[in-house]
């Protein structure tokens, strides 16, 4: 990611300013940028969100559809996360497959969520082994300026929390819609909390800068009972274990704060 | 359904959702509405929901695509997967390679490209809801996030469909009229030089529908084109400020080759007024 | 397509020759090249054609297959038209998957039949929701010396009107084939006729060298009843209102040219 | 059918489309037939329709596929998706990738490589309609268009297939002789260096029946050697002309490495004639 | 493969020292490298074998699984042989698709098995035209020294031999695993000998050296009754009748060696 | 079996291999199996069975990817089709793709990339049989394989999970462990900075018991960390021979940045001894 000199001078003075408790932008380090979410504002998919987190914008779209089950489990729904980076959203990504780092972000999303058992698969079950509801939840990345892992995961949430999926019966392992729609229930709201650290301190939603200039970064995903869901450390650098502790610490009370707001939303 | 529908034509035909014959759906526009990018719009035209985003001009990358003698645009038309009915891979089809071309080609005309030698403009646009249309509201919105990357235009680009419903000339098609509607037309067009910069077609209509039709569309375009105009207003101050009134003005003179005068006489007379009576 | 010096000279010798009213090959503005077009030449396919017009060469083939319906169409079959540029028609052209070219053609032509409603699609249904014959229509291009789109859309309405399907019982949803065939009833014959803009002037069938250099396309299509099925402009410019008249009236004119080839053929 | 099959041996065997075991298929070649490729050929052998272009020696793209002391050629089996039944999809399969890559190895020790430096000859073969034997006919036809193209050959490359099928050795395998057939051999000949430059078999037959029918498919090969050479006969009174008989004589002189004396023995009594009675 | 001068000189050692009827290892020309075969050392796969060929090293897997028959053959299982050629084997291997090379492996190997009649495919039938068993015969590439279809070929029969496929039950087209397995019966062991020309002689066994710099090769697939089930030439190089009588000979006699040895692996 | 998993904790609970809590499952490892690579690596864990081969540093292709001012770390993670059951897709998964990311962030830590500008280490990993924890063993071989290759490096990385099944924090999952227990947790470290670089969970755990799960895989890291430098111990002592004692133990000298002393409390207080008991 990074240019040589340029990155180098950036880095410096991000650094710099880390270093004095505040951000570049004014923050401190533990200070999340404004976050909006507004819910309920797509028409064709089951449910939707829009996060604005500081310059970072994402839609999520949650679909359902009807598909086959899992080998290993005949009965289970499937949900299947998806993250697509948009053209639009940087100067720097381009139309095509989806990068690594897409994948990576669909995957910690997905993860948080399957950990925290957010869905009842078992619900979403219609034939044995032949047919069942699948749950699209698309993470649409509009504009970029870091922290894709916490606005989408609020985002992915939000938009679950408003789903309705339609009702079908079966008869006879025949599918039929009925024109009927039911709340999707949710069972937990995980919430990810992302720190990056950038010499020896830690920030919590860094923007593209700070992310481009860090050295290693860690999600921890929580539910509403304190209970950990899900951890995903990257970057070329490690933690020490008491560093993992406090940031788990942090991220607790961070997403306390986060799903206050998407609940709110919803 | 089909009961309604026949008696409908009777006495007092309306359209399914209420509008006359040549009456646009509501149309918001915003510039601007992408940080990252160096233009942007934001458009609502119906249900459509529709973002664009303007990058360039830029080096462009591979090498082996650019021209020595002038600027390439690329256009790219991408649906999100969420937008449709019943969800669609993310993965480009066939539909969207055909729009992004037929979307560049309708765009370039209002850009002077040789400007830009070995130089790419990209224009990418995603459609987050998707209603009738949908190739047209783009069009629209790109024309937006152009000029609002500060790209000199001869002219903005509006685009309309016009098409025909239950034997009746209908502008700017719903997605159910769309569907089930006898033929589409969608049309994109430069006021100041009454030129057709988009046209396509498809359904059964004799020729005299089909001329008519386009005049229906690209009087829906000119209404367009005010709100497209309403919508860059507060930037187009700011970049007259900045470039200075002459430089601006210049940019918006029509070239010497379209001779508009020719084109007036039909433009004038495109009302369809038998069909308004109905 | 251009290529500099080399391409701006062509353009200023084709484009002068045309002011005077004549081509670079001798023809009139609104002349057609030589049409050959030879029927029932394969028999692998249930219908083919072969065209030749000028120089350009194409072969279609029309096959049937069984497949599965549409979501919202399920009691009627599909057609798709697919074309393929191979490496053996143009110095330019590579192996590989089709061109954003190839994308268009196909699409073009599969409106103008589309629209014209030539097949019944309801007759091609099998068991709903579940099973219905395909029509497969390949645009395979031979030689390229201009005008596809014309040369294609002719050759697929001769290759359709050829074509014999074959015929399939259906028993307590089960398919199968009996040993007849069909001969596919066609319900329209729509001719595209595409006219090519070299600076004021418009022409009729151009070679490949005058698409290098001309300034836009517009192809229309019309069934036999002179309706407008189709209509696709293309290139960097735009038309005026009277233009898009005159080049109507044009082709509503040639379209009956064609068809009468075309129909002479089968 | 298998009542049938079992009855023909006992008295009068023959081919399923009447012909001995040591005939082949009508074929048709015809040089020239891609106004803009340079060299093309048009093949009919059996109901095989197969057309061959060649493009170069031209500039290698990418360059790093080049190869800085020789040309390198490239070649290219490719099905029409309606050439079979069922319709097949456009992609390359496996086996084309295959197919393409033995008809390289074959057509190659026909060329003088080492003059095109930094440069490719491609050979592109489209099968428009397939019978048994695509990839023979498909090298005869590239053969010819490579000719066609005026590219100097040490000779042409012919092949044909010989096989298996109800115990006996047959030349030329039909599709359906293919299909139900012991075993399928094809083979491609370059007669005067009495070199074999295609072998591939499949099936099974005795180490004794695998050489005779080695010598069957090269008997075939030589025959279609003339048919080729028909084809080009005009052709190469042109070629003659232009570059002088010396030159266009020299080009088809033997490389000193092979020994056609060596081989000469078994082509000669290659005849299968025990089957040939029957 | 060749990069100049390298590998003219190369190529000049290598065939200088094959025509004093060595090799640069020290074999005779006609003679193979160590050849180590075991057997049974995967738990996941139904059969597996692991051979070292010299410094070449292969695995193979054979693994079952239900599918779809070929329309032609409703009532036949489907074998499926595929090579991967691994970036660890050598320098210029890279991740991804894979590389015409290991297209051609693939085939040369499935052929040779095809041939022969290897499997009786009659018996994985299942549903008629609906399910059957396939059998995945899974080629690895671990370390490349040349002469992999011999490699690939051997360990092939060997992962076949020793594969115990489980065994289904059909109730009314309905496919239903029992526990029991069933050891696959082979009616026939296809073993390829290939050799390859440098100059004017023929050795088998080539090393990767050797291959790099070789005219050309053959490929000679022989049963246990000496008949011939596959042949593949490649290289641009001609062979004359004789030569190929000469090399069927020599490959008759190595394939019993290499067949002796794969038997006594199982 | 469900009987059987409630009684079995009632008094002698034991895993489902009889294992102890903190017992990690038999490991070999043998380095320099492969003769092409430059480094390489085979791991046997549980019954896992992977190869691990390190290719560079060398010249990076293509180009654009390196970096002028230091080398890069490329890593691929990929499973033979027959490693698991049912058998898979040679094609890489989201899963692969993401893993191969995990990997190159662990072990980055434990080079020196800054000494290979514009250069490329590949570190290739083939899964030849999957057992539960196939990330951990997996970079358990690529960090000897490194070694192997004789590329200088600060430490090894080790690797090992640890999570929770039937409600007790275990070490180092089985198959069977990591698909039916509560969470799983694959950590890597490098003992000589007590520096955690993997570090990955999903599950269910009380921020306590997620603390006490890092510092037990922690544990089975440092004994993994033996088993590796035992497997590397003959190529150790070739390469102080070969570039001097110091040099050697130069390269393994804790970097200045990391301070080891502040981690320390944690790692030395890390058993879990209540869980021990049960």
């Amino acid at each position: 990611m990074s240019n040589g000199i340029v990155s180098r001078l950036k880095r410096k003075k991000i650094e710099e300013v880390v270093k004095t408790g505040k951000r570049m932008d004014g923050r401190d380090l533990l200070q999340y940028r404004d976050l909006q979410i507004k819910t309920r504002f797509l028409e064709k998919p089951e449910g939707s969100a829009e996060v604005k987190l500081g310059k970072s914008h994402v839609v999520v779209g949650v679909k359902s559809g009807i598909g086959t089950p899992f080998e290993d489990s005949p009965d289970e729904g499937v949900m299947m996360v998806n993250a697509e980076y948009t053209p639009i959203a940087h100067p720097t990504w381009e139309p095509g497959p989806p990068p690594d780092e897409a994948v990576e972000l669909a995957r910690v999303v997905d993860r948080g969520l399957r950990a925290a058992k957010v869905l009842s698969m078992e619900d979403l079950g219609l034939v044995s082994g032949e047919k069942v509801q699948m749950v699209y939840v698309d993470l649409y990345i509009i504009n970029f300026d870091g922290n894709l892992i916490d606005a989408c995961s609020a985002g992915a949430l939000a938009a679950l929390n408003t789903a309705e999926l339609p009702e079908f019966k079966v008869t006879k392992g025949a599918v039929s819609s009925t024109d009927k729609t039911k709340k999707l229930k949710l069972r937990a709201h995980p919430i990810a909390v992302t720190l990056v650290k950038i010499g020896s301190e830690f920030i919590v939603d860094a923007t593209a800068d700070e992310e481009e200039v860090m050295d290693g970064r860690i999600t921890i995903t929580l539910d509403e009972n304190n209970n950990v869901n899900a951890i995903q450390k990257s970057g070329p650098v490690g933690f020490t274990v008491d560093e993992i502790k406090k940031c788990i610490n942090i991220a607790s009370e961070k997403a306390v704060e986060i799903r206050a707001k998407v609940m709110a939303s919803v | 359904m089909s009961k309604q529908r026949k008696r409908k034509p009777a006495k007092t035909w309306e359209r399914i959702d209420g509008r006359k014959h040549d009456e646009l759906r509501p149309i918001h526009i915003e510039s601007g509405v992408l940080p990252n990018a160096d233009g942007s719009a934001y458009i609502e035209m119906g249900r459509n929901k529709i973002i664009a985003g303007v990058y360039g001009p830029r080096e462009m990358h591979p090498k082996r695509l650019s021209k020595p003698n002038m600027g390439v645009l690329r256009c790219r038309y991408h649906m999100a997967p969420f937008s449709v009915d019943p969800r669609r891979s993310p993965a480009p089809s066939r539909r969207d390679t055909e729009i992004s071309m037929v979307m560049r080609d309708c765009l370039e005309p209002a850009l002077f490209l040789e400007r830009y030698p070995r130089s790419v403009i990209d224009v990418f646009v995603e459609i987050i809801q998707a209603d009738g249309g949908t190739r047209c509201a783009s069009i629209n919105a790109a024309a937006v996030a152009l000029a609002d990357a500060g790209i000199p235009m001869k002219d903005l680009v509006s685009a309309c469909a016009a098409g025909k419903y239950e034997g009746r000339l209908i502008l700017d098609l719903g997605d159910y009229e769309d569907k089930k509607g006898e033929s589409d037309m969608p049309v994109a067009y430069m006021p100041k030089f009454e030129q057709v910069t988009l046209l396509q077609m498809e359904g059964i209509m004799t020729r005299e529908e089909t001329e008519e039709c386009v005049r229906l569309a690209v009087d829906g375009c000119k209404k367009i084109y005010e709100i497209q105009k309403e919508a860059l207003k507060k930037k187009y101050a700011a970049v007259r400020e900045e470039a200075g009134q002459v430089a601006a003005e210049a940019e918006f003179e029509p070239e010497p080759e379209p001779e508009p005068e020719e084109a007036e006489e039909p433009t004038t007379e495109d009302e369809p007024t038998e069909d308004e009576e109905q």
